[in-house]
């Protein structure tokens, strides 16, 4: 058992976070969230430059064959920064599907666009009525010659309106919720009859809405087998919710940080609010839920590669634990910097809100509490 | 002890149910239940309409306008009001200032500014906050200095609710720098068109910009803008913020949310059922309830309490802390009811004149900037914290 | 609306207050507690004189028609001064049972000798396979001749070794947990084939097990109608509920008065230890806890007249707001007097005890947030 | 970072496993499931057991018995030990006054002592409460004075765990009343026999009485009582305590109670079925280890971080706060799933000499009195407010 970085490791996090203080701060992050794209090319430059956009990914497809605890460590650092690149949704997410489930040609063709920074994804999965119950596909896949057309609605694609490609779920099979007939499919953003409507989301990131409208595709776009996607679909969502609790927790050390150098400066009643026993206990305690947050992360980097039951039981405990830790030290933050906490020019509310935000991203709290519970072993 | 309305009380509900399907515009009452922005014209409309039926101050005495309602009739309105989907009036004339200038203010203040408030034709704000006062009021810094007839202010105000739409605006400054801290400090009234006064709006974390930062430069009012004795304004500034006290436990406004979010769930699904039977949010719903439905009778008991002695009941303090943690909870869990699309941002869902359409269910679009919006509920009037210093040495005696 | 005692609840306040004062503190009630029958003979004598074992009862059988208000007055001083004699279990549970379902002649007989304090009673219903199901009767009454035959296992019956007389449950039909087929039953504590195990709790007072081995019962024993057993039994201890509330009240009035005393007069780092803003806050949450419960109260005693799905909901409603608050104020209670408030010799702990049982008496908070939960309303 | 065991790791698990299985009696790992009182001798022949094998003093340096472990070693030996029901051993000796000894004894202590700890030969208690002196022990007053070849010892001491069973005591006394509180204090070892000392018990809210009242009346030790230094008892006293630490989080302890709940859980039954299938009682259960799965790995973070400068992590706190927190959580929840039966009070489950059956399951008769004894974890040791205010200067640097 070991529970420390590597020296590559070491490296890793200091070269993102060298990158987060050379690019960002709280005005900058405003300007390359108000780009079309809602990011910094630049930046995403960069990150393919520093080999970051290729890091899960096997060498022969440019990639670095990084581990989980690799991934943690850039998400931590990226979350420390409040970047508003699309590496989750690409990297993470999307390219870490394909290494997963694609073919050899989707892979030599996509995995390196993306590891060059060429290219970006989006994965279109959820639908209005789904909540966060991943089996949730009314989308339909019907068969046309020898290929499909793609009918349906998804929402809430991250990054989904500058993306270059999407992999959507659909039906080939089965009737909503049925764990067996989904099937994914590489779309171009571009191709006929796919229409997005691109928005803001409350922490300054983007998403969309997706609507398929018979979209035409050819058979070699199935991505995986036939009518099996729900289990791809998971491990990729539990590697994302791996990536989310490594950034919550950059984003609690932050805020934690924040929130110290505010109370030491704040004065009020004479003396600096740091000073007031209530101020100091609730600081430990955000400081202790970040530490708990820290395990929960780790374990999350540490219990990827296991089988699918045990993999997605132990992610779904990360993330209700994650999404305990991220409002109590979220909403204490806010509270503790007082009114300045409730404007958008201090930076902690932008903290605040990415926070808020990773607990509504592949199922909250609650969701994945039942998901934990419902599987409590001996 | 009795749960139940007595017969006039009764009638009395059923004369406010009746005006309020009269006079509330139905399309305001349609966004308050979205937690949409209401325009200064539909506020101005709803407050006409409670002017010309005479309801617009009950809280001031018969005299001065007031409605001479007893304790449970001013309930039984706010509660049928909020029930109704009425927007907010905007208390800083009716609830703040007035009672201040009906106890405090001269003659000649009273009858210049009284019926223009009840009329709504002077919009009211609040200068008492600064950048380095919040919790710490008394230390604020805003300096008045007599000049010859007047009086010269200079300094900042912050969080100024509603400053850009507002004609006049009562100010706490500091007149004499020598004297401790609560002793050295006057109430004023005056223009927001007095030559000097600069409104920079606050972009607040949800977005929105209802509150102000007012700079205050050689801003030269008249010797009359002073309220009452010069240096006593702290005691007139805890007298206003005391009558603020009735409707603090926002209880009215809580169960109809509350209401909202069991519609709102009701709706949403979950695992294809809606999310109303999931046990998990139920059991969250029915804890947010209980805990409102035990702060409606503990907000009755400290306000049909009259003390003899006008002092504020000591357990007003708590109805702010477990009003504003309920309100919190329920936005919280209305946006959680949202699920996914929690995450759009969506301003233009406040804009009428918009044409773009929001992504989500309609009722949704403001709950996560309303959620937002809501952490300052235990944060302004007196953090959560100062609360329970004041509870410390009020009720506890430490 | 009117949330104010009238005169004469103000007077019964100040009796029952008086005759806590003049017969309670710590070490007596130690001495009452470790009596035989877990009580004073005196105090129950007294109590009888003042009328306040006949309280609910109409005035025909030796009662003062006293309402659910009237009660909230009594278990609040009684749960001030920390009182174990068995007013809940002999004149609210079966007194009230008696009143609501009794035939003429068992009332006759038996509501005025428990106002005399000639008899007290215990209702035997809960067995051990139940928790806080009332509908999970498993006991069988068989038909025998004119009467019936009981058989079954009735677990932490209060005051069941010192009773006179039980109120039994047993099936007359139907499987566990129907609803249907509960009949009651009133049996002579020292009727053949009876076995009463009696202990202490952990609150200092007394509860047993009741065995019923073939108890041979005529037929004018049974209680209400055959078969209908389940509506009484809940009513009743939906009383019992109203008056747990109640008196939690009055116990946690009194943890707070002497946590506050305590903090006065604790010196630690040279000063009192109610000097600390950690301590202020947490006392003034326990403050707010019981105003909170007092409202539940009050709404408790208020609503017991209610139709029975109405008066069912609220009553489990303030059942489990109840336990939330003695869970809190009784343990952080403890917390606050420190190694003191671990010691048997300290008023403190006896308190809360008491507290803590409440929360497993008629139904948990989990259990009756659960009832509570499943009839949310609009 | 790797969460699985290496090879040495596995085959040392296995070789502790054997231990256990060898050694350990059945009929006390069931009395420790069900939380019954082990008796003295039930104690001494484990500790036995581990003294022959050679493992009763791990942390101590292999020159004086220790063993030599890595962290990791010392954790997976804990883990195995609480995992098969193992009775805890008395702490007192081992893992408090014995490194303190090894590190500023004198010779002839160490000698002396030392061996008699490893043996069991010698019970320890710890004399530092005072009825005064809770949270804030600097201010402690049993004062001893020197007289001639001999320390004369008055004052009261409590909250002296199994101060009844105990040969001898380590004490802080004040020798310098005239310093600053922590400059005054001196370490003392002594008899228990020592003429002058009165043991009586202090009866806790749980119906026990592990914990004394130790009255010291004009008790004469030779000079050599004295560890170390004059005046330098604090000292030693933080380092004692900081070598509590290692096990402070006891997650190992928990580990084995959330096993026992989860049982417990899965044959009580609620509304027909096992209780461990209502989804509420589940969700506290997950609840609960879901704190305690990232407290291992915190506490795992804390301790392998061993530091060079050999000063305790200052997250160590935490490690007290959260593995309270846990540990009580857990034996509420063990209460809360007995049901009504949690109200019995069966001291007699602890004797087994006793022929009074218990009511209601036999896991459970002392599952209650567990929860109120229980209590204690967050005050013991430094109160869980205390451990806050150390993370504050320590960890916040304020």
């Amino acid at each position: 058992m070991d529970l420390s970085l590597s020296d590559d490791q070491k490296l890793l996090k200091e070269t993102v976070e060298r990158l987060m203080q050379d690019n960002y701060d709280i005005d900058r992050r405003r300007k390359y969230s108000a780009e079309p794209t809602g990011y910094s090319a630049d930046n995403w430059r960069q990150m393919a430059e520093l080999g970051l956009l290729g890091l899960p990914f096997e060498e022969e497809y440019g990639g670095f064959g990084g581990s989980a605890v690799d991934v943690m460590v850039v998400m931590e650092a990226l979350g420390s920064g409040l970047a508003v690149e699309p590496f989750l949704a690409t990297v993470i997410l999307c390219g870490g599907l394909l290494q997963d489930a694609g073919t050899e040609a989707q892979k030599a063709t996509h995995l390196s666009a993306i590891a060059s920074g060429e290219r970006t994804f989006a994965l279109a999965h959820s639908e209005p009525q789904a909540r966060y119950a991943l089996a949730d596909v009314t989308a339909q896949a019907a068969a046309a010659g020898d290929g499909f057309t793609l009918t349906g609605h998804k929402c809430v694609a991250l990054y989904g309106d500058s993306a270059d490609w999407l992999i959507v779920s659909a039906r080939t099979a089965g009737t909503p919720r049925d764990a067996g007939g989904i099937t994914l499919f590489l779309v171009a953003a571009d191709a006929a009859g796919v229409e997005v409507t691109g928005y803001q989301t409350v922490d300054g990131q983007r998403a969309a809405d997706v609507v398929l409208n018979g979209v035409s595709i050819t058979a070699d776009a199935v991505v995986g087998p036939l009518g099996e996607g729900l289990p791809i679909i998971e491990r990729a969502v539990d590697r994302a919710i791996g990536a989310l609790a490594a950034e919550a927790v950059g984003v609690m050390d932050k805020i934690n940080a924040l929130t110290l150098d505010y109370s030491k400066n704040r004065q009020q009643f004479g003396r600096a609010i740091g000073e007031f026993q209530v101020v100091q206990h609730r600081m430990t305690d955000m400081l202790m839920e970040t530490e708990q947050a820290r395990s929960m992360a780790q374990i999350a980097a540490m219990t990827l590669d296991r089988d699918d039951d045990a993999r997605a039981r132990e992610l779904a405990g990360v993330k209700a634990r994650l999404g305990k830790a991220g409002r109590f030290v979220g909403q204490e933050s806010i509270q503790l910097h007082g009114g300045m906490g409730m404007t958008d020019e201090m930076t902690i509310g932008h903290y605040f809100k990415r926070l808020t935000m990773i607990d509504r991203t592949f199922g909250d709290t609650d969701h994945c509490m039942r998901r934990y519970a419902d599987t409590l072993g001996d | 002890m009795d749960l139940n309305l007595n017969s006039e009380d009764l009638a009395f509900r059923d004369e406010v149910r009746a005006f309020l399907k009269d006079k509330l515009d139905p399309k305001v009452a349609e966004k308050v239940a979205r937690s949409e922005a209401i325009s200064k014209d539909e506020i101005l409309a709803w407050q006409k309409a409670l002017y010309e039926q005479g309801w617009i101050v009950p809280n001031w005495p018969v005299e001065h306008g007031g409605t001479g309602w007893s304790v449970m009739q001013r309930y039984i309105f706010d509660e049928e009001c909020a029930a109704a989907g009425a927007p907010q009036t905007i208390s800083f004339g009716f609830s703040m200032i007035g009672p201040v200038l009906i106890a405090f203010g001269s003659e000649d203040q009273k009858a210049r500014y009284l019926p223009r408030i009840r009329s709504s034709e002077d919009w009211w704000c609040q200068g008492f906050s600064e950048p380095g006062s919040g919790s710490d009021l008394a230390s604020l810094r805003t300096r008045a200095e007599r000049d010859g007839d007047e009086w010269v202010i200079n300094g900042q105000k912050t969080w100024t609710t509603l400053a850009q739409h507002a004609d006049m605006m009562f100010c706490l400054c500091r007149t004499d720098p020598d004297a401790k801290p609560q002793r050295g400090i006057s109430m004023f009234v005056f223009s927001m068109n007095t030559p000097g006064i600069t409104v920079r709006p606050i972009r607040t974390i949800d977005g929105g910009t209802e509150v102000n930062d007012v700079f205050l430069d050689n801003v030269r009012v008249p010797a009359d803008a002073l309220v009452g004795e010069e240096n006593k304004g702290w005691s007139y500034a805890k007298y206003l913020l005391s009558n603020e006290r009735f409707g603090i436990a926002r209880v009215p406004q809580s169960k109809y949310q509350l209401k909202q979010l069991k519609n709102i769930a009701g709706i949403q699904l979950s695992e294809g059922a809606p999310l109303i039977e999931d046990r998990d949010f139920r059991t969250k719903i029915a804890d947010v309830e209980l805990e409102l439905k035990a702060l409606e009778i503990t907000n009755l008991r400290v306000m049909l309490d009259v003390r003899q002695d006008g002092t504020p009941n000591p357990l007003s303090s708590m109805l702010k802390i477990k009003g504003s943690e309920v309100q919190q909870r329920i936005s919280e869990l209305l946006m959680e009811a949202l699920g996914p699309y929690g995450l759009a941002y969506q301003p233009h869902a406040n804009d009428d004149t918009a044409n773009t359409p929001v992504v989500g269910p309609e009722f949704g679009a403001m709950l996560t900037p309303k959620y937002l919006n809501n952490r300052k509920i235990s944060i302004y009037g007196g953090t959560n914290e100062i609360q329970r210093n004041i509870m410390t040495k009020a009720v506890l005696g430490l």
